[in-house]
């Protein structure tokens, strides 16, 4: 073997390493559409999630799916998404969604799109590969959901078989927020736990932001490729935010925070509390270390 | 790599309370959350593959049993976290967690959904805010689609139930509001009702207070009562008539002491003992 | 944490460990189709198709893709595949592969249909997720391929944008051949290397047998369950057997043996030849030991 | 684990061809593996992303000699082994050389060509038994497909370059039999004939002889003759006539010192002295 080329760390190649700001405002002001990486509460996004909110970006689809939890509640009560595909909107054992409720119990100008995480994954996966739709297993013409949203899922016939199918149009979100525990400055991102669906959705969303909770050389990268879980090429920016993914988990760096989610959920179950929450924990902190220290000093007793 | 398979952090986690709660039950500790795990484990058969979701706590802690017990080769692949075989270090509540990586693989989690509507699975596991008499479940909305009573969080997996051979419905919440009549929206279809198609609904439903499968014609069916809840009981926090086995009701077979000593080696918290509210 | 109970190594846990005939013979006489894992000259299962041609397997369909090389030719030679779906069947670098020119170019009772690899891995994907076909992204209609393989490509039109779209059905082969580096002995398998498309076969067909180069113990698969790129309910016989890759190579323990590679390629261009080197390389060695010693000991002069 | 990523054998390699090969060529030891190599590197962009198939040797080390010099950023996925960004730790004869993974990622094939298909290439190398001059490649059979006089492996994933936003051709043979007035069968569509289509053919063919390029209708274009090639050569040696630049031909560009001494960097087997026969 021979000593590689200085090269391989050219200095001359471009680092995407982004303070968060500068990366989210890589997002145009109103995009098509938003998927936000991670699964229930965990490996979420959130510091890249609350800086869009921050930014005011707009998104006239959010897909909600696999699982979408604590993002989900953030981005719909901010009201700057116009549509939701719902796959799952809520926090697993910890209870429902609170803003989705009442979004929905009590009206609101978004459109639910009443749909499953199979079909929006393998809408994912067709769009990833550049096919127009999927077509579905058998099974789903049982339930309510065809006749609930008949421009979700549409009917055609099996060239083959002449049987008739269910399939879904293709999803390549405009924009796709992950969050890797480690990367390096090119965006070869690491999973050191599950990658739920984030691998596919890293390489099928047009425009992918990650955040990591710290940086590793690409020497390292280099040294174990099978462990890259994204490869640099589909990545726009690098966030190195510890903590990012607060009050979500990052697998093998620390668990989802119950305590405090749960004391989200019951601020949020009110308009006002929720207002206070953002107030607080989104728009009130101008840094991650902020956001942390007021996490840690959390006191809800004046939250409504 | 030596600790990689270990979770660092676990919420909500009481180093104390494997000791504490020991007194904390009669009967021997045997809480409705054992119960059910048992009935469950007792349901499976060796060689199986099981896909488990959302609130994974009952169907993880029974397939786990089963695997200890009768059932070594059976696969549990676990929803969100796309382990495969967990080995339950420890039992943890959230179907996503990191402690479902102590596992003998990890799939990306499309993939874990693609293999279940691939027909990969024997057993799969489901739920619902409503169930009704024919098996259908209702994840997504509670009164009509357009003036919603309450709003659940969306069908997730459980649409593809039919892809299973066998599916088994669990509910922590044994009442009227859940056993309802009808289904306002089919999550997960049923059995048909005059079994005009070829889809197939559950085959069994474990609650805190009974068993149910169903009968040939796929209308719900009691098959036992737990130990402690009288027939009474199960007819009043069932919203519909159940078809009730002829002569006495049998009572659900408890856990057996080993049982229960295994499901404490992997629930190091207690979880089963206070899922059930 | 707590110490597992024992039954992790559950003595009634069923090894899947078979010598390689036993696991061969749970191959039924006669399948419907067949599909070997590996790529070109790489991570080739070559050791389980000769045990398939020794015990005269047949199959009505051999799927030659994403890139089929001796695997392809022996097999043909063999005359145990009625129906061959071409994606590549070539030796690379090393050149075109004389079995399958000479059954070409001068006729033979096989089916050749010509097709791609991208829309073969396409259908495996679909077979592997229930999908009764996969639609494909344009492109290929500008190729001689839809019209020479009018039952493979079929067209369709889109139910969302109401375009015409080409289509391929989907593929659930009844039998998958692969090879991991390694194994437990429930058939948790590893790649050490690339896993080429060995995984998703290993999803999608319906009896996997895995050769491996040898196996560790189930507790190693537990130490690192993100290595693992097989998982054990796949699988229905592990096979461990050294240097079962050859004349392929097997990624991490060795590489190709382009000197046999390059001899095989010159004897088979004869049916001479190519009965010769069966009977010595194939039907010869009563076991993969003596099929060493062979190789090592290979005098070519008198092959014809 | 430090030993992971370096291959164990590397079969045909002779460790003293680096040394060996200085005396063997005359011309600065510049051979046709080095002049194509070098006119595909001046041909890719910097930030490009490039997907390479079977028979990787010229393009990948056009595409490393590039990222090494003016394309930093430049992202090569090497086909069969999933290598993305490999180092060529050696430059390797075969796409799917375990040599491919000393690289910055590796994704699973069906995913390499599942994203291309997907439209993430700028650039797509391929080659053929025969190209035509509209660029049309095939793969497959030579004379008619029942009546096969040459046998070819067959389209591999050529079909879907027109997914990538420009194709390169190369090939090491260029001859009457390989350049010939249209192909028997189309594995990779060239230019539409008369423009009918939105379809695009390649950008560019890289030749031991020539670069050629396409003009607006779509026919094939000679852009300049390597060093110690006559225009004789190429024309009698292409089964069509070639658009011709006006004037005198131009030679293409030879390596420079620094792109020679570059290449042998990572050709430590000397590979693109002896790729064209």
């Amino acid at each position: 073997m021979v000593d590689t080329p200085e090269s391989v760390e050219n200095p001359t190649r471009r680092s995407k390493v982004l303070e968060i700001e500068a990366a989210v405002a890589l997002i145009p002001p109103e995009s098509e559409s938003l998927w936000v990486g991670g699964m229930h509460m965990h490996n979420v996004p959130m510091a890249l999630v609350r800086e869009c909110i921050r930014q005011g970006k707009r998104f006239e689809t959010f897909f909600a799916g696999p699982s979408s939890s604590l993002a989900a509640e953030l981005l719909m009560g901010a009201g700057l998404v116009k549509r939701v595909v719902v796959g799952y909107i809520g926090f697993e054992q910890l209870g429902l969604a609170p803003v989705f409720r009442r979004l929905a119990e009590q009206g609101s100008e978004i459109r639910f799109i009443e749909a499953d995480p199979g079909s929006m994954l393998l809408a994912l996966q067709a769009g990833m590969a550049g096919q127009q739709f999927a077509p579905l297993p058998p099974g789903l013409e049982n339930t309510s959901l065809p006749g609930t949203s008949p421009d979700f899922y549409r009917q055609l016939v099996d060239p083959f078989t002449g049987k008739t199918s269910l399939a879904v149009q293709a999803i390549k979100p405009s924009v796709g927020l992950i969050h890797c525990q480690q990367a390096d400055e090119f965006g070869n991102g690491i999973f050191k736990g599950s990658m739920f669906s984030d691998h596919l959705l890293a390489l099928a969303a047009e425009t992918v932001l990650m955040q990591v909770e710290g940086l590793v050389s690409n020497d390292q990268i280099l040294r174990y490729p099978l462990q890259t879980g994204v490869p640099s090429m589909r990545v726009a920016a690098v966030v190195p935010v510890l903590f990012g993914c607060h009050p979500c988990s990052s697998h093998r760096y620390y668990n989802y925070d119950d305590v405090h989610l749960r004391l989200y959920m019951e601020a949020a179950s009110s308009d006002e509390g929720f207002a206070d929450y953002m107030k607080r924990f989104v728009f009130g902190p101008e840094d991650q270390e902020e956001y942390m220290r007021r996490v840690q000093n959390q006191d809800w007793s004046s939250i409504q | 790599m030596s600790d990689d398979y270990k979770a660092k952090l676990r919420a909500g986690s009481d180093p104390l309370v494997f000791f504490k709660r020991e007194d904390e039950l009669e009967d021997g500790g045997i809480a409705p959350g054992h119960t059910m795990a048992a009935a469950i484990s007792h349901a499976l058969h060796d060689g199986e593959t099981l896909f488990v979701g959302a609130n994974p706590l009952i169907p993880f802690a029974g397939a786990r049993l089963a695997q200890l017990t009768h059932a070594p080769n059976l696969t549990m692949i676990a929803g969100a976290s796309g382990g495969v075989n967990p080995l339950l270090d420890p039992l943890a509540p959230s179907s996503g967690d990191y402690a479902n990586l102590v596992a003998e693989a990890v799939l990306p989690f499309q993939e874990v959904l693609m293999m279940f509507m691939g027909g990969h699975g024997d057993v799969f596991f489901a739920g619902g805010l409503q169930i009704d008499r024919y098996g259908n479940c209702n994840l997504a909305t509670v009164g009509s689609h357009e003036k919603t009573k309450l709003r659940g969080p969306g069908s997730a997996g459980i649409p593809w139930a039919s892809r299973a051979r066998r599916t088994i419905l669990y509910t922590t919440a044994h009442t009227g509001r859940v056993f309802v009549p009808k289904v306002d929206f089919v999550s997960l279809a049923g059995w048909p009702v005059g079994g005009g198609t070829s889809a197939h609904g559950p085959a069994l439903v474990v609650t805190p207070l009974a068993l149910m499968d169903f009968t040939p014609e796929g209308t719900m069916r009691l098959v036992s009562v737990h130990a402690g809840v009288s027939l009474a009981d199960v007819i009043d926090n069932t919203g519909f008539d159940l078809v009730l086995p002829e002569g006495q009701v049998p009572t659900t077979p408890q856990p057996t002491t080993e049982e229960m000593i295994l499901m404490r080696t992997f629930d190091l918290d207690g979880l089963l003992a206070i899922i059930v509210p």
